[in-house]
């Protein structure tokens, strides 16, 4: 039994800065981690955070109402310009704090913070550290995570969020060093847990981004937002599935079909190129495949990088060399990299607003878990490092100023969940399961990329959820756990993780069904049209053990009207 | 300042060094002098003839030899020592012990030195 | 065409010692050894433990010994072994809590040890501090560490002295030491210039010869050393 | 788990890290350590000196036989390595050349053979003429 006001889960970038800052308003806070912090999936972003700062000689008149604009614009007009213009403002200021807190940002000559062009930017406005961008922050953050002693529980798995009367109380979380299922009691509760990658089986994310930190909060009634917007980046090596950063397209890097042609010029203008919107180029890439003009008629096509040069090369992209040697065994300064699109971020997640709270009191939700919306149905590069630590620090200010500790009372309430996890737990390991969990993971992965993937359309979505839903039966109904020990049984982890990606799944399939436009990364062939009268709306669905609840809800329109989007 | 500040090293660490590259010449040259150029067998008279030739060059070169191999020879030890982490008491015994040893050593080694250059006694 | 994983065991609640287990895993072009490790959990024995995150070799988690050298299994291809024997063993002079997992906590505490967090002397600017390419070259690599211990793993001093701060720590010092933006260059020398820090290393290489990001900590520590001896000697840097 | 002792662990370092380096390091520390043990004794026969060269002259006559010459051989050779391994550390040290280190240590190691050769053929010459006979 655990007490702390503030309990945060999941400790990467949003999770780390919402800790520092309620920390540094004298809240007694906790961080609740799967992993290690340094090993969460932030450190894998490699092209950069996006911020107006007007380093760039070539975007010297930069501001933050252009980057709102490029946001909005990029998002296809779904997302709410309120908290885009919140995440634009801010920008520029979180930037200049992480610098101090020791990021170590590549620079310009005259000293300051690099800035290098990104897809769907007017402006080259992503600041960057060579190609691990993400890697410097997260490590930044955690240093000054260690500097002001934050308390961290490393390896506590959360299981279930305890909500009673509409407000949080506090988490239960099985310590996987034990064994043991414990109760951590709080005043507010802000789940910072990542995206949803895992659910698809060809995907850039980590193993432990499955989208259980979604599925939690949904099991506890809190409504999860714009689910069907999945973004698939355009360049992910062939087989591992890898991302290779927007920066090399940044840098001048060139795509490439089996004639050897930049085919980006047969969609969008000669002065974008390979620099359009991450949507726009996958489907570009994907077009091509599907018209047989991947390399060797294959399903790829190449991202060239070889006319930047040898020392371009080990200077701005190191990393992106490196993965490449490593995996394909291709050095890009001499090879094309076999590329095609990959699953890479999910835009929806739990429904907040721009200070992180959602429908349930006291409970806060930031990265990509949340959905604030300013990613609508696609969101720029560079703006996803930004929102965790724009609106990582907002929910960590909003839960620390707006906290009424009940100490005993919420200890009360999780001691009671912590029993009917414990129960629940038991009641796995009673009966062993006549299927593997992980085969029926792997269908619904599958199911995912082949149905609900970059083209949609109706007949395969319907029977994508079908799919889905008959298999989630023989989840919850066959499969189970082994019963191995207590410390380190990560089988009982991987199968409570499974069980919240393919909840998530169904929402996604049952949200792109129901969605009949084409907007964004959400396209459909039978669709093909931006549909503004009818579906300028976010989805918002609810947890019901049969099928999600799926309603909608307006977007926030300042001063931006909708335009037809062209790059 | 932090809690975990203990004693610098580096004087001990450059002398290992600096001894090391001292040693290279002098313990080069005694085994060349003493083992290579060797006609039948050392004895007392022998090696005092050796000297007698050139004594002040064999004083010098003895006594900056004899220190710099004790240092070297006992700080090497020390090091190994340490390595296998031996508790606070330990330390101070151990390290006092080579101190003596070494310093003792040095001594007795100038003695037989002046001894041998000393000629029959 | 199968390759065998020979991988080292330990349940707590079970064993009394540590012992090896043979794992028939298929093979196809391009397999890594984390790949092997999840087909094992997936499909042959779903009581393996292994830490794993993104599988693209920058989170750290999955450092181990395969094959005689301590390596991340997600970057590791099978093939390049060259060996149908794959013999998978946890990193040395951490106690092992079951199987592949160890406990890091000694080697964090060692990172922790050298105040790894920016300590600037001068007043924050309203805008960025300003770094020369120049001055941001010298800490290069160093800012690379993904603190997988390796390194440690692989280091005999840090084997029999675990008071030893780790190649890791050491590296860590010299990245904020060489970092033009901190100013406690001599505190953050004391430190590191004791029997536990930069002159317990005997530069045995073998924390260069394993990092996987290729940062040369060996390098670092010489380095350390001559800083801190001229530091000494000059009273300055 | 059983604690490991301090030889398990030594020679668990040495199989799971069988590079170079620590080669390198083992028999820098071995050779290191044989030295201390041989100088102490080395000081109690020179030792001997202070009392007079009959002392000297006795303790010497022992340790003057073909038997410890022919020893001498591999005293030399354990002097040389820790001399040339010593060197090796002293440039990477100086110099940073830490990437090297391989490289270095394969041509000591060539020139501490060429070098053992050339000692081992002069003592055993000398001791075979010692002893009357005589290596051609």
């Amino acid at each position: 039994m655990i007490y702390h006001d503030i309990i945060i889960v999941g400790a990467g970038l949003a999770g780390l800065r919402a800790a520092i800052e309620a920390s540094d308003l004298g809240k007694d806070v906790a961080v609740i981690t799967k992993v290690h912090p340094l090993r969460s999936h932030s450190g894998a972003a490699q092209g950069g955070v996006n911020a107006a700062l007007a380093n760039n000689p070539d975007g010297r008149d930069d501001t933050p109402d252009k980057h709102a604009y490029d946001t909005v614009k990029g998002s296809d007009f779904l997302a709410d310009q309120d908290a885009v213009d919140v995440m634009t403002n801010e920008a520029p200021a979180r930037i200049y704090e992480l610098e101090h807190w020791g990021c170590p940002f590549s620079r310009f000559k005259d000293g300051t913070i690099a800035q290098r062009p990104f897809g769907g930017a007017a402006y080259p406005r992503t600041c960057y550290g060579t190609d691990k961008t993400g890697h410097f922050m997260l490590h930044a953050l955690y240093q000054q995570c260690v500097k002001r002693n934050i308390k961290f529980y490393e390896e506590f798995f959360v299981m279930k969020l305890v909500v009673e009367d509409n407000q949080a109380r506090g988490v239960v979380a099985l310590n996987l060093g034990t064994g043991d299922i414990v109760s951590f009691a709080s005043s507010s509760v802000i789940f910072a847990t990542g995206g949803s990658g895992r659910i698809y089986g060809k995907t850039t994310n980590a193993h432990v981004s499955t989208g259980l930190g979604v599925a939690i909060p949904f099991w506890e009634g809190v409504a999860i937002k714009d689910m069907e917007f999945i973004q698939f980046h355009p360049t992910g090596i062939i087989g591992k599935y890898i991302l290779m950063t927007e920066g090399c397209r940044g840098e001048g890097g060139y795509l490439l079909n089996n004639a050897g042609e930049r085919f980006m010029k047969n969609y969008v203008s000669e002065k974008i190129m390979e620099l359009a919107p991450r949507d726009i180029t996958s489907r570009c890439i994907q077009t091509e495949i599907n018209q047989g003009r991947g390399i060797n008629g294959g399903k790829y096509v190449y991202l060239d990088l070889r006319h930047l040069g040898k020392k371009k090369i080990m200077e701005r992209l190191p990393g992106i060399r490196d993965i490449c040697i490593d995996f394909l065994g291709v050095d890009p300064i001499k090879q094309p990299i076999p590329i095609h699109p990959v699953m890479h971020y999910t835009m929806g997640g739990i429904d907040t607003n721009f200070d992180g709270a959602t429908s349930v009191r006291n409970f806060y939700a930031a990265g990509e878990a949340a959905c604030v919306s300013v990613h609508g149905a696609n969101r720029l590069g560079g703006n996803s490092l930004l929102e965790t630590i724009v609106f990582g620090r907002r929910a960590g200010e909003h839960a620390a100023k707006n906290l009424k500790a009940e100490k005993e009372k919420n200890t009360r309430i999780a001691e009671k969940a912590k029993k009917e996890q414990v129960k629940y737990v038991e009641g796995l390991f009673k009966n062993g399961g006549k299927e593997n969990p992980y085969e029926i993971k792997k269908q619904v992965s599958t199911v995912m990329d082949d149905k609900v993937g970059i083209f949609r359309e109706e007949t395969n979505m319907k029977k994508a959820v079908d799919e889905i839903k008959e298999l989630r039966i023989r989840y919850n109904r066959d499969s189970r756990p082994v019963k191995s020990g207590k410390i380190y049984n990560y089988d009982l982890l991987w199968y409570l993780e499974m069980k919240g990606s393919i909840d998530i799944a169904v929402v996604i399939a049952a949200g792109a069904l129901a969605r009949k436009e084409s907007r964004g990364s959400h396209s459909r062939t039978d669709f093909a049209k931006r549909d503004d009268d009818n579906w300028m709306k976010h989805t918002v669905a609810v947890f019901n053990d049969k099928a999600p609840v799926i309603t909608y809800k307006p977007v926030v329109v300042t001063k931006y009207q909708p335009v037809e989007r062209k790059y | 300042m932090s809690a975990h500040v203990k004693a610098r090293g580096e004087f001990l660490w450059f002398f290992q060094r600096v001894t090391a590259l001292l040693l290279v010449y002098f313990l080069g040259m005694h085994i060349v002098i003493l083992h290579f150029i060797r006609k039948g067998t050392i004895t007392f008279a022998s090696v005092a003839e050796k000297f007698a030739a050139n004594p002040v060059f064999y004083k010098v070169f003895y006594f900056i030899f004899i220190p710099a191999l004790l240092f070297h020879a006992f700080n090497g030890a020390w090091s190994v020592f340490v390595d296998y982490n031996p508790p606070e008491k330990a330390r101070k015994i151990t390290g006092a012990v080579f101190w003596v040893i070494g310093i003792s050593l040095t001594v007795l080694g100038i003695i037989a030195v002046n001894s041998l250059l000393g000629g029959v006694k | 065409m199968e390759k065998t994983f020979r991988i080292l065991r330990y349940d707590p609640e079970k064993d009394q010692e540590a012992h090896f287990q043979d794992y028939k895993v298929p093979y196809e072009k391009g397999l890594t050894v984390l790949e092997g490790l999840y087909y094992i959990l997936e499909n042959l024995d779903a009581t393996l433990a292994f830490r794993s995150s993104c599988r693209a070799a920058i989170c750290g988690s999955c450092a181990m010994h395969i094959n005689g050298q301590y390596r991340l299994a997600c970057r590791t291809q099978v093939s390049a072994l060259n060996s149908d024997l794959i013999t998978v063993r946890p990193l040395s002079h951490l106690t092992i809590l079951k199987d592949l997992v160890v406990d890091l906590k000694p080697f964090f505490d060692n990172y922790k040890k050298i105040e790894p967090y920016l300590q600037p002397e001068k007043a924050e600017p309203a805008k960025e501090f300003t770094q020369s390419e120049k001055e941001r070259g010298k800490i290069d690599k160093l800012v690379d560490c993904i603190l997988c211990a390796a390194c440690y793993g692989s280091c005999p001093v840090a084997s029999t002295n675990p008071k030893y701060l780790g190649p890791q720590a050491l590296v860590a010092a010299l990245r904020f030491i060489n970092d033009s933006r901190d100013g406690k260059t001599q505190e953050r020398l004391a430190i590191v210039a004791n029997d536990e820090g930069i002159f317990r290393c005997h530069t045995i290489f073998n924390c260069q010869q394993v990092c996987p990001k290729d940062i040369d900590p060996t390098n670092a520590i010489l380095k350390l050393r001559g800083k801190s001896f001229m530091s000494k000697l000059t009273g300055k840097i | 788990m059983r604690k490991k002792n301090q030889l398990v662990k030594l020679y668990d370092d040495f199989t799971l890290n069988f590079n170079t380096g620590t080669i390198a390091w083992l028999l820098h520390r071995v050779t290191g350590v044989l030295l201390l043990v041989y100088f102490l004794m080395h000081a109690f026969v020179i030792g001997s000196a202070v009392h007079g060269h009959v002392n000297f002259d006795t303790a010497l006559a022992k340790v003057q036989t073909p038997f410890f010459h022919i020893l001498e051989i591999g005293l030399i050779g354990v002097i040389f390595f820790h001399l040339i391994n010593g060197v090796r550390l002293l440039i990477i040290d100086l110099t940073g050349l830490s990437k090297a280190h391989k490289v270095l240590f394969w041509i000591f190691m060539a020139a501490l053979v060429v070098f053992m050769a050339y000692t081992a053929r002069m003592i055993l010459t000398n001791v075979l003429s010692e002893a009357g006979g005589s290596l051609k």
